[in-house]
């Protein structure tokens, strides 16, 4: 079994590889920097979301905290390391404290939905509201609606003036995202996340067994915000500048339709499903004759109603029922992806 | 001889002006089977919430080996060994049957010698067959069976089961009864039970619950002839 | 005196149009058990549809209460019949679907109507009270939304629709073995809800400019009132609405209106942390 | 390796890239104007009739010959009233397209998520918008009023025909704290006392209590560089509760993206504003653009103050060129620096050599039937503002924005 499994690994790092070789001869690597980023910060809600049953409509104040908090650091630190790390431990630590409170007082399902909308939505309104100059944190301006500009962006860990930008800070995205979905496939293997799937699939059998529910749940979220904070920071140096515009409520939406189009209960589900439909946005921005907004919509209906499932599982299913069952661990762990509400539908 | 190993008192549990359980002092010792019964409404499923942690009692004290577990959480109860089922069979139905299983066993034991306890308990209980499948496209019975192989594999010291027999077969209930059987050797085993037929099967020693309280404990043949048991439990029967 | 008389009046005003927003959407939830998180784009719809009926020549209270509800109404049917109805039961895949529907509405409403302010003169003027000046229109949103709230409250109390319609509310399986088409209830409470919406959305018109994305300030604020409001439909929405809005007054007039808003935010965290468990949390169990 | 698979890429990059976009090629022996604007969205009120000023302008530069004798090309971005989308367009402007000069950004803080980017890759930036002052950087043009040209003399005007009392209700990012502190200075410098201070981020379109607030303080009157679409509700609420006949209004910003054309009469008679435009200067200069711009638009009228700004900024811009007789940043850098001027619609704007910022005339006006009655013109002022404290003929490396300490 375990053989097995090495040889997917391998499979994926080299199909991996090739594909980070490959892509930027087709779309320029600034462009394909963003669509890495965003893919990473989609699996960090597939994560949770996916399989550990958390719908978080606010996974954008995380990836908001994680670029502000960079942008804020490298600002007083002058170099790139320590606010990479930072990046990633303040959101971490906001989520766990978020988590806490409302897994420890056995908030569900809806209203957890609305705690996370909520909170996301203070972010906002906090940080959209801190153009003044009382609003500093040791040398660095919040900026209010405007934003951050102008901070020192990533370089060399040690060399502050070796600057990673362009086609490098492409390949620096693609290698952490590939790192993260190492990261995010090892901890699924784990038991850590055997038993959160477990709670996914019944929060109350898992509790009985004698598992500490809200221990583990706050965990992985703070784990999905670590994951999320990092793909901020990226953000933020891809950007180079940060703005509420971050924290809102659209972009939270976004990271949930693109989980849902990718498909739930999968690693690479999010990842494409984020890609690809940034970039279809990228380019429906090109022209003028339908409005964004609408495409992205029809997009979303369209997939709830006839493909809620997602690309990826639909394209598995069809890829199994043309080639046969390849393996049977594979088309179980496929199959309970993601439950369909059918009890009521 | 044998020491106790659940023990409440004054046991008191309220719902605004409703008193669901009232002062209740009960106890049990090492390996003995005892099933509760009663009424709709007799206060029995309250108490075992209470027991489990899946409610706070409003008043009295639950002791497990000695240990006060008052007001713990479902979680802190199961760790200290003590194997539950609720009413509903509540399994990981997007999980296979060895997934479920190894995850019951995984909390007290390493994840390899957990895979081995699953397929342990999966050929103790005969699931062999269905031990690929999916919960959620099982039978109600085999499921309910599964979740007695989630209780198992944690090597309980006290078991704790809500309504183990409800809606199964008859080929089903003798199954049941074979594993509680089994059970008993190396634990206590405390059933909550409307089926009168399947607790003669199993043959304990009974308690009575009505309007809240203990009425009476003994063995199930005495209680069943015992004609204020009739009475209460059969209603108009009587 | 008049400046206590003053801040009353602006803490009504507040409390009406935050149960006005939320009224659709609470009627829609408390119903069918779907939160319509296009709600704030049929406002907006209701907005463009006074604007566009008073330009057309329309008397403007015509276009207010009946043009637009109507309109938005109708919307909301045809919604129901294409997307909603092969939804039922799946909370979060309505969610996503109606959130599918809003970006597609404001899309919409982009290309037919630009992406400019666009707005209408309030038609009533303000008045003098001592030495302060008050606007006369907030007094016809309190009394708007109090129509509302009483005409909604007799519906479901005297009438053979309301008690479909409480019954629904209570087990819809029960109310579907008495013979009462449950497809046909969903229609009806749909197309009831939009008009709500549609109504807020053309009674706030006159107040504040419109562009397509002004659903979206509404969206959030309704959906906190109706959730932390809870399962009883009228109750809830004036409780949730009293409080919220009299939360976001103090500190608004306190401090200012960002942390008006930023108050009323932190007091629905509060209040959903320690009332967690609604009635709404049960038919989720077990769901995504 | 790694050179030889980078070479790969590059070459890859190209080749597909030219397929997708054939203009890069093509557009070899032009000369790139770059334009980034919010021509939808929020802002699209300001954003749109700036994009038909730029086009116009590069229309009737080409329509002479060009510049060089080269065509002018637009290269335009619609940034959607999203500040993180003009950084990542910036990027595109000068890393893909490599234009030889971007005109562009609305709000200030547009203007600051751009100007580091184009200060970096040396690219000629203009920013052709009434703005808060103080921007001291040799890459950068900036020929909208600042606050000693428009403030200076809107406070007292506005005083003289109200009273002391005076509160402020500003746009919450830099462009509203900075000009309410230049609001501050004026009314104290005035002898007046400001009273009151509030900030409403741009989303904010309630001003019901704000208005209540207003009230119990008492103010003679109100001054409010509010800015966007959802700010202008309170100029409506403001008249709707009856307040216009008690207490005066003036604004920085109101007229700038023809609000007053949206306000009805009633809601907009008698605000006071000061401004470097409007349609009812009666000049032949005015009147002929009036009517380029109606030609070139099918009729429409549109023009506003900073679009009129914009369509100067490209006027200069080509005299600069036109003067070094080259694209070379330095050279247009040194040519504007002689202290160019051109007549626009507007009249006369001359670049200041010191600050990089322009001499002109500045309008006192009123609202009036949904016009900007002129009610006295203050010839060719100066930024003294930013005089003060930015001189780049002495320190040419300087960069960054100078704020006014109170």
């Amino acid at each position: 079994m375990s053989r097995s499994w090495g040889r997917q690994d391998a499979a994926t790092i080299v199909a991996a590889i090739v594909l980070i070789w490959l892509m930027p001869l087709l779309i320029s690597t600034y462009t394909l920097t963003v669509l890495v980023i965003y893919g990473m910060l989609a699996l960090s809600l597939g994560l949770i979301w996916g399989f550990g049953g958390i719908l978080c409509f606010g996974q954008a104040a995380f990836f908001g905290l994680g670029a502000y908090t960079y942008a804020i650091a490298a600002i007083n630190v002058g170099e790139s390391t320590l606010p990479m790390i930072l990046a990633v431990f303040v959101p971490a630590l906001f989520a766990a404290l978020l988590g806490a409170m409302m897994f420890y007082g056995r908030l569900t399902d809806v209203y957890l939905g609305v705690i996370t909308l909520v909170v996301t939505l203070i972010l906002f309104k906090f940080v959209n509201s801190s153009a003044g100059p009382q609003y500093v944190i040791g040398e660095a301006r919040l900026g209010g609606f405007n934003g951050i500009p102008g901070f020192h962006t990533l370089n060399i860990p040690g060399q502050p003036d070796e600057y990673i930008w362009g086609d490098a800070l492409y390949y620096v995205c693609a290698v952490a995202l590939l790192a993260v979905y190492f990261l995010v496939t090892w901890l699924l293997r784990s038991s850590f996340g055997r038993i959160a799937i477990g709670i996914r699939e019944n929060e109350t059998r898992v509790s009985l067994m004698g598992y500490d529910v809200r221990a583990r749940k706050t965990i992985l979220f703070a784990i999905g915000a670590a994951i999320a904070g990092l793909a901020g920071a990226l953000f933020a140096n891809w950007g180079e500048i940060v703005t509420p515009g971050l924290f809102s409520l659209g972009q939270s939406a976004e990271i949930i339709i693109w989980c849902i189009v990718g498909g739930l209960g999968t690693r690479l589900g999010p990842i494409i499903g984020a890609a690809g439909l940034a970039y279809l946005k990228f380019l429906l921005g090109q022209q003028s004759l339908i409005d964004n907004t609408l495409i992205m919509g029809i997009i979303l209906v369209l997939f709830v109603l006839f493909l809620p499932k997602g690309i990826v599982p639909a394209v598995a299913s069809l890829w199994k029922a043309s080639f046969g069952r390849r393996s049977g661990r594979k088309s179980a762990r496929r199959r309970h992806m993601r439950r369909v509400d059918s009890a009521n539908g | 001889m044998a020491e106790t190993v659940l023990e409440t008192t004054g046991l008191t549990m309220r719902f605004g002006g409703v008193v669901a359980t009232d002062n209740v002092n009960f106890s049990l010792k090492a390996r003995e089977l005892r099933c509760l019964i009663g009424p709709n409404g007799a206060g029995k499923s309250t108490f075992f919430k209470c027991i489990t942690g899946l409610l706070t009692p409003s008043e009295g004290q639950v002791f497990m080996r000695n240990q006060e577990t008052t007001g713990w959480h479902p979680h802190e109860v199961a760790s200290l060994g003590v194997g539950i089922k609720t009413q509903v069979p509540n399994v990981m139905d997007g999980l296979t049957v060895v997934e479920n299983i190894w995850m019951a066993a995984r909390r007290f034991m390493p994840s390899k010698e957990a895979s081995d306890k699953a397929q342990d308990v999966i050929e103790r209980l005969a699931l062999g067959s269905i031990a690929k499948a999916e919960l959620g496209r099982l039978a109600h019975g085999e499921r309910q069976r599964v979740e007695l192989g989630l209780v198992v594999a944690a090597d309980p010291w006290l078991v704790l089961l809500d309504e183990p027999a409800a809606g199964m077969t008859a080929g089903d209930v003798d199954r049941m009864s074979a594993i509680i059987d089994e059970m008993t050797r190396t634990a206590a085993v405390v059933i909550v039970e409307h089926d009168m037929q399947f607790i003669r099967s199993i043959a304990s020693t009974v308690t009575v619950f009505h309007q809240g309280a203990i009425l009476m404990e003994d063995h199930v043949d005495k209680v069943m002839a015992d004609p204020i048991v009739r009475n209460v439990y059969l209603g108009k029967k009587a | 005196m008049d400046l206590s008389f003053v801040i009353l009046v602006e803490i009504f005003y507040a409390v009406a149009s935050l149960a006005l927003i939320s009224a659709g959407l609470a009627v829609v939830f408390g119903m069918m058990k779907v939160i319509n998180l296009a709600h704030g784009e049929f406002m907006m719809m209701g907005g463009y549809a006074t604007i566009t009926a008073v330009q057309l020549g329309v008397n403007v209270f015509v276009a207010m209460l009946i043009i637009a509800p109507l309109i938005v109404g109708l919307i909301g049917l045809v919604v129901e019949r294409l997307v909603i109805r092969h939804l039922y039961g799946r909370l979060v895949d309505t969610m996503l679907a109606t959130w599918g529907l809003s970006l597609f509405f404001i899309g919409m409403a982009t290309m037919i109507f630009g992406n400019t302010t666009t707005s209408i003169t309030t038609p009533i003027t303000g008045f003098a009270v001592g030495d302060y000046q008050i606007n006369g229109y907030n007094f016809f949103i309190f009394f708007v939304s109090a129509v509302l709230l009483i005409s909604m409250y007799v519906l479901l109390k005297t009438t053979r629709l309301g008690l479909i319609a409480r019954g629904t509310m209570q087990r819809s399986d029960i109310a579907a073995a008495l013979g009462y088409s449950p497809d046909r209830i969903y229609m009806a409470t749909f197309f009831c809800g939009s008009a709500l919406s549609g109504l807020a959305g053309a009674v706030l018109a006159p107040l504040v400019g419109l562009v397509p994305t002004s659903g979206g300030a509404y969206i959030a604020k309704a959906f906190i009132t109706v959730i932390a409001g809870g399962p009883s439909l009228i109750v809830g929405l004036i409780s949730s609405s009293s409080l919220f809005g009299v939360v976001n007054q103090i500190f608004t007039f306190g401090i200012s209106p960002v942390f008006g808003d930023v108050a009323l935010l932190i007091a629905a965290v509060i209040l959903l942390r320690l009332l967690p468990q609604g009635v709404t949390g049960k038919f989720f169990k077990g769901k995504m | 390796m790694t050179i030889s698979r980078r070479k790969f890429v590059a070459a890859g990059a190209a080749l597909t890239g030219s397929m997708l976009l054939p203009r890069v090629v093509m557009a070899a022996d032009t000369i790139k104007l770059g334009s980034v604007l919010d021509t939808s969205g929020i802002f699209d009120a300001y954003g749109k009739p700036m994009d038909m000023a730029m086009r116009l302008a590069v229309d009737q530069i080409n329509a002479d010959g060009g510049l060089l004798g080269k065509q002018v090309e637009v290269v335009s971005y619609d940034t959607q009233s999203d500040m993180a989308l003009y950084s990542q367009y910036a990027q595109q402007l000068t890393r893909q397209d490599k234009v030889d000069v971007v005109h562009g950004g609305i709000l200030s803080a547009s203007r600051e998520a751009i100007r580091q980017t184009m200060h970096k890759t040396k690219t000629l930036y203009f920013y052709n918008v009434l703005y808060e002052g103080g921007v001291c950087d040799r890459n950068i043009f900036i020929n909208g009023v600042t606050p000693a040209q428009q403030v200076e003399a809107l406070v007292p005007y506005a005083m003289g025909k109200s009273g002391k009392k005076v509160y402020i209700l500003a746009a919450d990012y830099n462009y509203g704290h900075i000009t309410a502190k230049w609001i501050q200075k004026f009314v104290a410098d005035n002898g007046g006392e400001t009273v009151g201070v509030d900030f409403f981020p741009l989303d904010v379109a309630d001003f019901g209590s704000t208005i209540a607030k207003i009230q119990t303080v008492g103010p003679d009157l109100v001054i409010a560089p509010l800015v966007g679409g959802a700010h202008l509700s309170f100029f409506r609420q403001w008249a709707a509760a009856g307040m216009k006949d008690k207490i005066a209004l003036a604004s920085t910003t109101l007229g700038v993206g023809n609000e007053h054309k949206v306000l009805t009469a009633e809601e907009g008679n008698g605000i006071m504003v000061a401004y470097n435009y409007s349609q009812e200067l009666d000049t032949p200069a005015n009147n002929a653009f009036k009517k380029s711009w109606a030609d070139a638009n099918g009729g429409d009228q549109s023009m506003h103050e900073i679009a009129v700004s914009n369509y100067q900024g490209v006027l200069t811009w080509a005299e600069g060129v036109r003067k070094a007789g080259s694209l070379d940043r330095d050279a247009v850098i040194e040519a504007l620096e002689t202290g160019v001027s051109i007549d626009g619609p507007a009249g006369k704007i001359t670049v200041d050599p010191k600050t990089h910022h322009a001499v002109l005339d500045v309008h006192l006006m009123e609202f009036q039937d949904q016009g900007m009655r002129v009610v006295e013109t203050l010839p060719q002022r100066q930024p003294i503002d930013t005089q003060a404290v930015c001189d780049l003929q002495a320190n040419p490396n300087d960069n960054k924005q100078y704020e006014i300490e109170i």
